[in-house]
């Protein structure tokens, strides 16, 4: 299964992923809109690290666990795996317990500020490949399978 | 303090309605143009650091950004213009030499703009590079006079080593210093898919880079710095810098901040130390000494590597390119006084030095009126700016190209003119990690392989239109090019007829 | 062919069936529910007595899921006797279903304390509150008018209060201890909780219990262990639940306050299983005493493990520890593990208004956290707690900054990700 | 208008030529014919022929075959011609009245061997050819209007202004006896016609027709005059003829590698080489003489002492035919001019791009 890798010797930081990220969940994919109309929350994390003389960052999202402990956890059947292995949440049967949250090892899935839903990747199944991956300007993100990652690691 | 204010040279224009706080140019700017304010909770910026490197402008999700000239004028005058006016506040407030970075910008006149090329029309064909071959490769390096076969038509002499460049092109000096390790590594795995070659600089080689050896050409600067055996049998070929089209007759000069651990091992000084190599070479002050040099090297490396010698273009540039010819180099290489640099200053990079075009000319021409242009391959550099600058430069009589400029474009470099800070945003000219991390090397690689493939087909299919299908036939094949806008004298030692002629 | 049964409709029956399925693909399985209504998110239920969830979402999946599976479920069928010999359940039908391999996954029962004159049989205005029929009947009988008492401050009756905020008069929540939620916070926890739910006018009367109820029909007063005594026109009990023992017990195997498995959830009887609420599992932090953790994704996990073992693999349930994620009118709760000062050697708090978070450290692990509206991001926590991650092996001091994943090695970091087998 | 030496022409052309491999002579009869079908491919303003083993009783000296535009001229001419050579014989060449031919020049022809003790003085020559090649180059340079166009030896040039086969007819062509003949009928596309500027073009023994206009003319050109050679009259032929001239005479490499170097290889190809030594060769001529690589279209028909060169560029861009009957080979631009003066030829083929028809005289080695 194909999945988002970070690259952490490539990624600058600029946050652009969350920037695209949060503009995959609007509807028209525009940039402009989907950050002054309304209120959505980035399923991609940038994260810091301090080395001794510099800073570094990686990018992190959902894994699609084997295994999930998200959908274990989920007391209202929103959270599920579908038949590419890609663990998706069904905000119309969201309840917004944050059980997920409770129990993701990453730390990857968000509380939607309507306080009712939760947002996490779910890699743009919807509409192509991952707009994160498209969009990073240093290929520090990057769409493989785990073969491949490993290989590039 | 508040007489110092320098008037900023840019202004950075955020469209509200666009702009959606997400700080990617906060994050972005090396300078610190954006900055985010907490207490209004707003991005904001301050014109008077800003570069014009348009990273803010590139990365803009919105594209919310618009980087203008700053509108205050001085009161108009073609004498003293803002830029004259400007400087000498500078050096009024600092007493210090004016640095620069990249290559002349001043309206001389481009040479390659006035000069047109020929295609074939009915009496011969074109040839179409799509359907039939059409070579670009080039020898490079010493020829005997002749060659001689035995009775039986065995070959008897034995060709000194020349390098093969599958496209007239190569990827001129830039140290690893002056350049970051990405761009280096992007320059040398760019030269490796090529075919082709790039060159260290003057800053040694990390032996990291020693795996692209066959297609890397080590530098041999006044300086000597990183220079040792083993770096001079790391590569294709060497260079000897004796002088360099952006700042003619004066060394280089790193500043300190451009010296991490890892330059400093490579170039083999301190850390933080400036790395100020001499004017001249110590041990070559005439000719005859150029010619020990060129052979020590030659010993050193047991005469497997060309030695390539590269000069300024300059007034006599012709009279020097044929002694350095006889002195023994494998290959000249004349920098034109355009010609990209890390730092120099600037009023010797925009005023000293010729036009590479003209010194080009002049020195095929010389060389030829003394019978010894086939020993030895003729390079130029010096702002070749795109397929037709080195078609022109072949047909004026050069065996190849290097380009500098145009390869750190390719990069990335948005010409801000600003090397010698050492606060490249493209991660171009910096040592700093965060910059440095801007490059990738996987992505800009692909990039200089790209620019150079589109080149190389541009350059098929100016030859093809020409009725050439290799590119030695098109070698000092000056009836294929005519003037524009030239006088007399200029249509004189270009060698070149008036178009209509 | 094998035969599986599975007592019990809830998140450890169903993940058990899911689980065999994915290893047996032939073989039938059948599960067997006391209730009337497919699986469904237990906890969802006072969601649906606030309107929050529809009918039609309370379901965990739709029919297709076990039509595709091939899961045959027998509603409103209660298991009566379990003979391990003929390997056999009889149901409340009068119906012999024979098993090769059986879970008992009959989770918990409410339970109901001693008050004087309470009836369940005869006053109609009384309510447990645990399942969906429960939700639905008190759904039917509430009014703009009713005046509600709630026994029991814990997580049920706190979330009934909520389900009930804005569709009745009053509401009174009773409880014998000294806070809101006992036996999960502490008490500068639990009292931002009460503040909070108190803004919304629900009362709370705390160290008192219900001694007496009055009225034959129905209950129309209720009198407090200190006297006081109001109107009441809905009694909610929800003071605990009990672990349904007695099925197994009965069958002859072995169970204390719930049923005993070994690691591998089988019980003391060959080929009998037992998972989620009913059964008492290993504590993470306590080798020697079992307890009885009535947890969605502990049952859920549980039944899975079950679910592979009754098809012939032998995996190791876990070490459980508590966790909640549970929200009360916008205020949000997150908490796991041992958080009780009592047990730690550091406990570091950063409170703020209606915002705390805090962490219990013990011997260089973190052995548990509370969040209140502080959620981002608890999973980290959780992992920590779970695999006793050694806290002076981070990149930083967790308490010193929000957690990150940042908070690995590098080395660490790629492992996980490459790993993110996710699992127990 | 300018004519050739003032500028460069590019020009179509029609090609033929015969030999004879056992040397048996014949008459200009048959290469008239060939050329003269080919009418359409020239347009009236040159042809020309090559005739080798016409002067048997003179074969030792240098027939210096000259045009004068006037008699002062031919006078200072003749006075450099008789400081640097022993002249044995000088006449006019006899020619015919055509009606087409007009405007001229005073045509003659010299028999002449170097002077001794001028050969070794001027300007470092080797030897008596080079020499005799240098005084050539010298009179085109410098003489205005004369210009010498022929100067082998046993060899003459015949060539001017007019359809080929009216300056056959003019030149009396019935009259030699050659072993070997070419011809060249012309289709300049600017040019007033001025008769050196026909073709064959020669340099001593070497003479050369030409169809096709090369696109590397100026990098051949600059090339060979970094040698000692002057091109004066800008034409393509002249600069492939010095070429060969160079490369064989003053380079000494064997002809097939003069070949090589005119019409190289693919680098593509070089590389597909199997043998390391070949392939090294044939690096190291395309290297060293990148520059006398012949570009664009071009089929020529190359005559020396030993024989006789056919030779298309690299990827054919014009017209060669080749055959073979007997003693005799023929090769032409088009196959009608080998069929009419030659029924049922043994073989006939059309040369591959690059791939030389190369014919040795009896008892001649490469």
């Amino acid at each position: 299964m194909k999945k988002i890798y970070a690259f952490e010797s490539r990624c600058l930081g600029c946050r652009l992923c969350e920037v695209y990220c949060r503009t995959a969940r609007f509807k028209s994919k525009d940039v402009v809109k989907a950050h002054k109309r309304k209120n959505i929350t980035s399923a991609i994390i940038v994260e810091e690290v301090l080395g001794p003389n510099n800073i570094s960052y990686f990018a992190l999202q959902c894994r699609h666990c084997k295994n999930p402990k998200c959908i274990k956890a989920c007391i209202s059947g929103a959270m599920y795996k579908n038949d590419k292995g890609i663990v998706r949440n069904d905000s119309e049967k969201c309840v917004g317990c944050l059980s997920c949250i409770l129990v993701c090892p990453f730390g990857v899935i968000k509380k939607n500020d309507d306080g009712k839903s939760v947002s996490k990747c779910d890699l743009c199944a919807d509409f192509g490949e991952p707009f994160c991956v498209e969009n990073c300007p240093n290929e520090a993100i990057k769409f493989l399978n785990e073969g491949e990652a490993r290989a590039l690691k | 303090m508040s007489l110092d204010f320098n008037t900023p040279d840019f202004e950075v224009i955020r469209n509200g309605n666009r702009c959606i706080q997400c700080k990617v140019c906060v994050h972005q700017c090396a300078n610190a143009v954006h900055f985010y304010d907490e207490e209004y909770d707003v991005v904001c910026v301050d014109d008077s650091k800003c570069v014009n490197c348009h990273r803010c402008v590139t990365l803009c999700p919105t594209k919310a950004l618009v980087i203008r000239k700053y509108p205050l004028e001085f009161r108009e005058n073609f004498n003293w213009h803002g830029k004259a006016i400007k400087e000498i506040y500078k050096q009024s407030q600092t007493g210090g030499v004016l640095l620069s970075s990249m290559g002349n910008p001043e309206p001389f006149p481009i040479y390659w703009d006035k000069m047109l090329l020929n295609a074939s029309q009915v009496t011969n064909p074109s040839i179409d590079p799509l359907r039939e071959p059409m070579e670009t490769k080039v020898v490079i390096g010493r020829k005997p006079e002749r060659l001689k076969f035995d009775a039986n038509g065995k070959l008897l002499t034995k060709m000194p080593l020349n390098i093969e460049l599958k496209v007239p092109v190569m990827f001129s000096a830039m140290s690893y210093g002056s350049i970051s390790r990405n761009a280096h590594e992007s320059l040398a795995r760019a030269a490796e898919e090529l075919g082709i070659f790039y060159n260290t600089g003057e800053g040694g080689l990390s032996k990291d880079f020693y795996k692209y050896g066959k297609n890397t050409i080590v530098q041999v600067a006044s300086g000597r710095f990183g220079v040792h055996k083993e770096y001079l049998n790391a590569g294709a070929a060497i260079e000897i810098k004796i002088g360099q089209g952006a700042k003619p007759g004066i060394g280089g000069h790193l500043p300190g901040k451009k010296v991490g651990e890892d330059v400093s091992a490579t170039r083999m000084i301190p850390v933080g130390s400036d790395a100020i190599s001499p004017a001249p070479h110590h041990d070559i002050y005439s000719i005859e000494d150029l010619r020990q040099l060129i052979f020590s090297l030659k010993e050193a490396t047991g005469y497997k590597k060309p030695v390539f010698v590269k000069i300024a273009a300059v007034h006599n540039s012709a009279a020097i390119a044929s002694g350095v010819v006889r002195a023994g180099a494998d290959a000249i290489v004349v920098d034109g006084f355009r010609g990209g640099t890390g730092a120099a200053p600037t009023r010797v990079r925009n005023n000293v030095g010729i036009p590479i075009e003209l010194a080009l000319a002049a020195i095929d021409q010389r060389l030829r009126e003394e019978g010894i242009r086939n020993y030895c391959s003729l390079i130029v550099a010096g702002s070749i700016r795109n397929s037709s600058d080195v078609v022109k430069a072949i047909a004026l009589g050069a065996d190849a190209v290097y380009i500098g400029s145009a390869a750190v474009i390719a990069l990335g470099c948005h010409m801000c003119h600003s090397c010698s800070t050492g606060k490249c945003n493209w991660g171009i000219a910096t040592q700093y990690p965060e910059l440095v991390k801007r490059l990738n090397p996987d992505i800009m690689y692909k990039r200089l392989v790209n620019l150079i493939s589109a080149w190389n087909n541009e350059i098929q299919e100016l030859l093809g239109g020409m009725g050439i299908n290799a590119i030695e036939s098109l070698r000092g094949n000056r009836l294929m090019l005519r003037g524009v806008d030239l006088n007399e004298k200029e249509l004189e030692v270009l060698g070149i007829k008036y178009a209509g002629e | 062919m094998k035969k599986y049964l599975i007592i019990g409709n809830g998140a450890a029956g169903v993940n058990a069936a899911v689980a065999i399925r994915a290893n047996d693909k032939t073989s039938s399985i059948k599960i067997i529910s006391d209730e009337e209504f497919n699986f469904y998110g237990r906890p969802l239920i006072s969601y649906y007595l606030s309107g929050q969830v529809k009918p039609e979402n309370i379901y965990y999946r739709n029919e297709e899921f076990y039509k595709s599976k091939n899961i045959k479920v027998l509603l409103d069928t209660k298991a009566k006797k379990i003979d391990t010999v003929k390997k056999e359940v009889l149901t409340s039908l009068g119906e012999r279903i024979s098993y090769d391999k059986l879970l008992i996954a009959t989770g918990s029962s409410p339970f109901i304390p001693l008050i004087k004159n309470l009836d369940f049989n005869r006053q109609k205005n009384v309510f447990t509150f645990l399942t969906y029929k429960d939700s639905i009947r008190l759904k039917e009988k509430i009014t703009g008018n009713s005046k509600v008492v709630i026994a029991g401050a814990g997580l049920v009756g706190l979330k009934a209060s909520e389900g009930l905020f804005g569709q009745v008069a009053s509401i009174t929540v009773v409880d014998l201890a000294d806070r809101v939620m006992a036996s999960v916070l502490d008490k500068s926890e639990a009292d931002i909780i009460q503040e909070h739910i108190e803004q919304k006018f629900i009362n709370f009367k705390l160290q008192m219990s219900i001694c007496e109820v009055q009225g034959k029909s129905s209950v129309s007063e209720v009198t407090l262990s200190n006297g006081e005594t109001f109107d009441c026109d809905i009694l909610v009990v929800a003071v605990g639940v009990r672990p349904n023992v007695v099925l197994a017990k009965e069958a002859g195997i072995n169970t204390l306050r719930g049923i005993v498995v070994d690691e591998y959830m089988q019980t003391s009887i060959k080929d009998v299983y037992a998972a989620g609420d009913c059964v008492e599992s290993l504590d993470l932090f306590s080798s020697e005493n079992n307890r009885v953790f009535a947890l969605w994704p502990n049952a859920s996990n549980q039944g899975e493990i079950a679910g592979f073992n009754m098809t012939g693999a032998k995996i190791k349930a876990p070490k459980i520890f508590a966790m909640n994620s549970i929200s009360f009118f916008g205020l949000q709760l997150i908490s796991a593990g041992v958080i009780s000062d009592s047990r730690s050697s550091g406990v570091f708090v950063d409170s703020t208004k209606n915002k705390l978070h805090k962490l219990n450290i013990f011997n260089d692990n973190l052995i548990g956290f509370v969040l209140i509206n502080d959620n981002q991001r608890a999973g980290i926590y959780t992992s920590l707690i779970n695999d006793k991650t050694n806290l002076s092996a981070l990149a930083y001091d967790i308490t010193s900054k929000d957690i990150g994943f940042n908070v690995y090695s590098a080395e660490e970091r790629t492992k996980k990700i490459f790993d993110c087998n996710g699992g127990y | 208008m300018l004519r050739e030496g003032k500028l460069r022409i590019p020009s179509g052309c029609a090609i033929s030529g015969i030999i004879d491999r056992k040397r048996n002579k014949f008459n200009g009869e048959e290469i008239i014919k060939s050329i003269a079908l080919m009418h359409d491919r020239s347009n009236g303003l040159g042809g020309g022929f090559a005739a080798y083993g016409i002067y048997p009783s003179y074969k030792d000296f240098y027939a210096l075959h000259i045009f004068y535009e006037s008699l002062s001229v031919k006078a200072q001419t003749e006075n450099f011609i008789k400081r640097h050579f022993d002249v044995e014989k000088a006449e006019s060449i006899p020619t015919r009245p055509v009606l087409s031919i007009v405007n001229i020049p005073l045509i003659w022809r010299y028999f002449v061997r170097p002077q001794a003790q001028a050969c070794v003085s001027k300007d470092d020559c080797v030897d008596e050819s080079d020499f005799t090649s240098k005084c050539v180059i010298k009179i085109n340079t410098d003489y205005e209007g004369a210009y010498v166009f022929s100067s082998g030896k046993n060899m003459g040039t015949f060539k001017g202004v007019g359809y080929p086969e009216d300056i056959g007819e003019f030149f009396m062509l019935d009259t030699y006896e050659a072993h070997m003949w070419t011809a060249h009928g012309r289709f300049p596309t600017n040019t007033p016609g001025w008769w050196g500027g026909a073709h064959p073009f020669t340099i001593l023994n070497w003479s050369v027709v030409h169809n096709g206009e090369i696109s590397s003319y100026d990098t051949n050109r600059r090339f060979v005059e970094m040698y000692g050679y002057k091109c004066t009259l800008k034409t393509d032929t002249e600069v492939i003829t010095y070429l060969f001239d160079m490369l064989v005479r003053k380079h000494k490499l064997p002809i097939e590698k003069a070949i090589k170097v005119v019409s190289a290889p693919f680098w593509d190809d070089i590389e597909r080489e199997k043998s390391e030594e070949v392939k090294n060769e044939l690096k190291s001529i395309r290297a060293v003489y990148a520059n006398a690589l012949v570009n664009g279209p071009f089929s020529i028909i190359l005559g020396y002492e030993k024989g006789m060169i056919a030779l298309n560029d690299r990827i054919k861009l014009r017209p060669l035919v080749a055959a073979e009957k007997g003693n005799r080979i023929y090769v032409a631009s088009e196959e009608s001019a080998i069929r009419i003066i030659c029924n049922n030829p043994e073989r006939v083929w059309s040369p591959r791009g690059g791939e030389p028809v190369v014919v040795l005289l009896e008892g001649e080695q490469e």
